[in-house]
């Protein structure tokens, strides 16, 4: 990316672009391991659901082989979407985001470092935790290792695009059941060719294509996702 | 016309039920929306009026001044 | 000549000049509207032939091809007026959003709907998870979702802003829509009708389906003015044009 | 250059960059057979997996229909003029079904070479005309005219 600080000719302190997005990164990190909870739940809750679809559907050895990895991308999904709630609000009630506005350093790239330090938190974690359900699921071992391969580019994808529903909701009453109504439509081609990937290499059918696409989505998220959450926060913050 | 009797119209060589049905559901719902949205205009406009009404005859204020305690009569 | 331009724009921009203009315009949509409408819809069912494979139950062509064309281009409008609301921040434009919104809603929703009942007699199946089906759905998701927006945030500017961030999000789905059928070996068929080649159809069937087309398109611009006249008239309430309007009649 | 101007400039390269980057992987993408669609040639020089879910499609081959007499189950062989794959479905068959049209099959390919289908779809394509035309049609090509399709 660009490591040229863009001059602000009204900038008193020129912090270099690269700097401050890695002490935001560092001090998200910072935050949440000091309230761990934030850190814990959604993975609690990747867990939970997992657990949900052998007792409740079947414990079926077959069964769990060829829905595994459409259970584990679900939950995945759906707990990235249950921690975006909180992306933007410790900051928003602080007024952090305010200060983060008022920086000469362009907001995209601002919210660019927080959506990835979302994902070091909730994302990175659910993919290390998915090869363990992978094997209480009994899928083999191929298909764990592409499955971790998808939800390692993919979970970056759900980080950015649910933070534009995150900025969009900021501030709202239900805020939590809306940013998921607004941002599942949008999550949906990342699930298809996330389970796509895996079904296609169980069947011994080949796999280029499939992570192609899902590298398209992540280029594409990590270029345009963060203009529109700048955006969305801009009108946000002009709400309250 | 592309068919010999109205019972062959209707029953379109077996396809009827899928063929009215669709046109059905498509006619309803576009006469749903014209009609749903002529209301809402109408609605939006009588409760102007209604609210014009009530301030000329000097019960309630479209905007109360921000000191004063006007009371209000239920109607 | 910029000048004028910009006088042209600034005129536009004016919800007063805006209902005049609507409810001039209103009476021929609704009637040229529907006569081609039912034109076409009366000529599909009962005087195009047959069609060879299909029988009668293609008919459902001159009902589903119209409303997925009008859901697929009402969310290009709305997509172009969202650009206009960020970044002119012209009011009527996010008008037009929240107006045409519900209505692009309905018509993504008969366009599967129709969709799902020609498919049982043809395909042999009420539904399959294929890319052009599938992208629909989304579609019909996105609606929603600006529909829901569009109701949760209570300050006008924000919520005509934030709409419009959602809608411009939502235009990737569009190209998918478009191209599903030729990227996938899709059980939908390509598309009849295209600019630069002759329509793959006789011609006592892609008339009718062309006065249907551009039959709901006009209605499509009456439903849109009535609405847009709602909204005018919601946000103007304190405007002594609306109140003078209101203490008529209404006309 | 102005500092704003040079700015929007690094902006702008980046999403032309991303941008191209997209289409790229897309169009990669693209031309891998990403769907499991498989056509009777493919099949026939053993590209496809066996017992996985695939799709198979192509045009049902004139005169290669065989019903059995006991129940629903059909065997027809589907071509795309290259080579052809028999496929054995018990079902019912979608109205457009006949010979000579393109259908969409899912189901599994067992190592006899028998495409075992659970659901067998009918697709038409996006031509549209009347029986008189397409008599007309058949007619001039001479290949045999085939009774009008009317009340199928």
């Amino acid at each position: 990316m660009n490591s040229e600080a863009p001059e602000m000719t009204l900038a008193a302190v020129r912090v270099p672009v690269w700097r401050a997005m890695a002490a935001i990164i560092r001090r998200d990190l910072r935050a949440s391991l000091r309230q761990r909870q934030d850190l814990l739940n959604p993975l609690l809750f990747f867990f939970m659901v997992v657990t949900l679809f052998p007792l409740g559907v079947s414990p079926e050895v077959s069964f769990l082989q060829q829905a595994g990895t459409g259970i584990l991308w679900v939950a995945a999904l759906l707990s990235t979407l249950l921690s975006l709630d909180h992306l933007f609000r410790h900051d928003f009630d602080d007024g952090t985001l305010e200060q983060m506005m008022l920086q000469p350093q362009p907001l995209f790239l601002l919210v660019l470092a927080k959506s990835l330090a979302h994902w070091l938190l909730t994302g990175l974690p659910l993919v290390m935790l998915a090869p363990v359900l992978g094997i209480m699921l009994h899928l083999d071992g191929n298909s764990i290792g592409i499955l971790c391969l998808t939800l390692l580019i993919g979970t970056p994808v759900l980080s950015l695009i649910g933070a534009i529903g995150a900025a969009l909701t900021l501030g709202l009453r239900a805020g939590g059941v809306l940013l998921s109504l607004l941002i599942i439509p949008l999550y949906i081609p990342v699930l298809i060719f996330g389970t796509g990937t895996v079904a296609a290499a169980s069947n011994g059918a080949p796999v280029g294509g499939y992570l192609a696409l899902m590298m398209a989505f992540l280029v594409l998220a990590v270029t345009l996702a963060p203009f529109a959450s700048a955006a969305a926060l801009k009108i946000s913050l002009s709400n309250s | 016309m592309a068919f010999d009797s109205i019972s062959a119209f209707i029953v379109m060589g077996g396809h009827g039920p899928y063929v009215w049905t669709c046109y059905a559901v498509f006619v309803l719902a576009l006469l749903g929306l014209g009609v749903w949205s002529r209301r809402q205009r109408n609605t939006v406009l009588r409760t102007q009026k209604r609210q014009m009404d009530l301030e000329q005859n000097g019960r309630v204020t479209d905007k109360p001044a921000p000191a004063s305690f006007t009371r209000i009569h239920p109607s | 000549m910029w000048q004028f331009i910009r006088q042209l724009f600034h005129k536009f921009g004016s919800p007063k000049w805006f209902y005049g203009i609507a409810s001039k315009m209103m009476p021929w949509l609704l009637a040229i509207g529907l006569i081609l409408l039912l034109a076409g819809l009366v000529w599909g069912l009962a005087f195009a032939p047959a069609e060879r494979l299909q029988g009668n139950s293609y008919r459902i062509i001159f009902i589903h091809v119209p409303s997925a064309f009008l859901a697929q281009s009402i969310y290009i409008m709305m997509a172009v007026a969202a650009v206009v609301t960020l970044v002119w921040r012209m009011k009527l434009a996010d008008l037009f959003v929240r107006a045409v919104a519900p209505v692009g809603a309905v018509l993504t929703f008969l366009a599967l709907f129709t969709g799902a009942v020609w498919g049982k007699p043809t395909w042999g199946t009420w539904w399959v998870w294929d890319a052009r089906l599938t992208s629909m759905l989304i579609l019909l998701f996105l609606y929603f979702g600006v529909i829901v927006l569009m109701s949760a945030i209570a300050d006008e500017k924000s919520s005509a802003r934030g709409v419009a961030v959602l809608v411009l999000v939502g235009v990737v789905n569009i190209p998918i829509i478009k191209y599903s059928v030729e990227w996938w070996n899709t059980l939908h068929q390509p598309a009849t009708f295209k600019l630069t080649e002759k329509p793959s159809m006789a011609p006592e069937m892609w008339v009718p389906l062309l006065f249907a087309v551009l039959g709901l398109y006009l209605l499509f611009g009456w439903l849109a003015c009535l609405r847009m006249q709602t909204e005018i008239l919601k946000r103007e309430r304190r405007t002594r044009w609306v109140r003078d309007l209101a203490a008529a009649g209404g006309n | 250059m102005h500092p704003i101007r040079k700015k929007r400039l690094t902006i702008i390269l980046f999403l032309l960059a991303g941008l191209a980057i997209a289409v790229g992987l897309t169009t990669y993408a693209l031309r891998q057979n990403i769907n499991l669609f498989y056509d009777p040639t493919q099949i026939a020089s053993g590209e496809a997996p066996l017992d996985a879910r695939i799709r198979a499609g192509g045009m049902v081959k004139q005169g290669s229909v065989v019903r059995s007499d006991q129940d629903l189950t059909v065997e027809f062989e589907v071509t795309d003029f290259v080579s052809s794959v028999t496929v054995r479905y018990t079902g019912i068959l979608p109205d457009l079904f006949d010979e000579g049209q393109g259908v969409v099959a899912m189901g599994r390919l067992h190592p006899d070479g028998v495409f075992v289908a659970d659901q067998v779809l009918a697709k038409h394509d996006e031509n549209y005309m009347p029986p008189e035309v397409s008599d007309a049609l058949e007619k001039a090509e001479a290949s045999g005219a085939r009774a009008p399709a009317m009340n199928q």
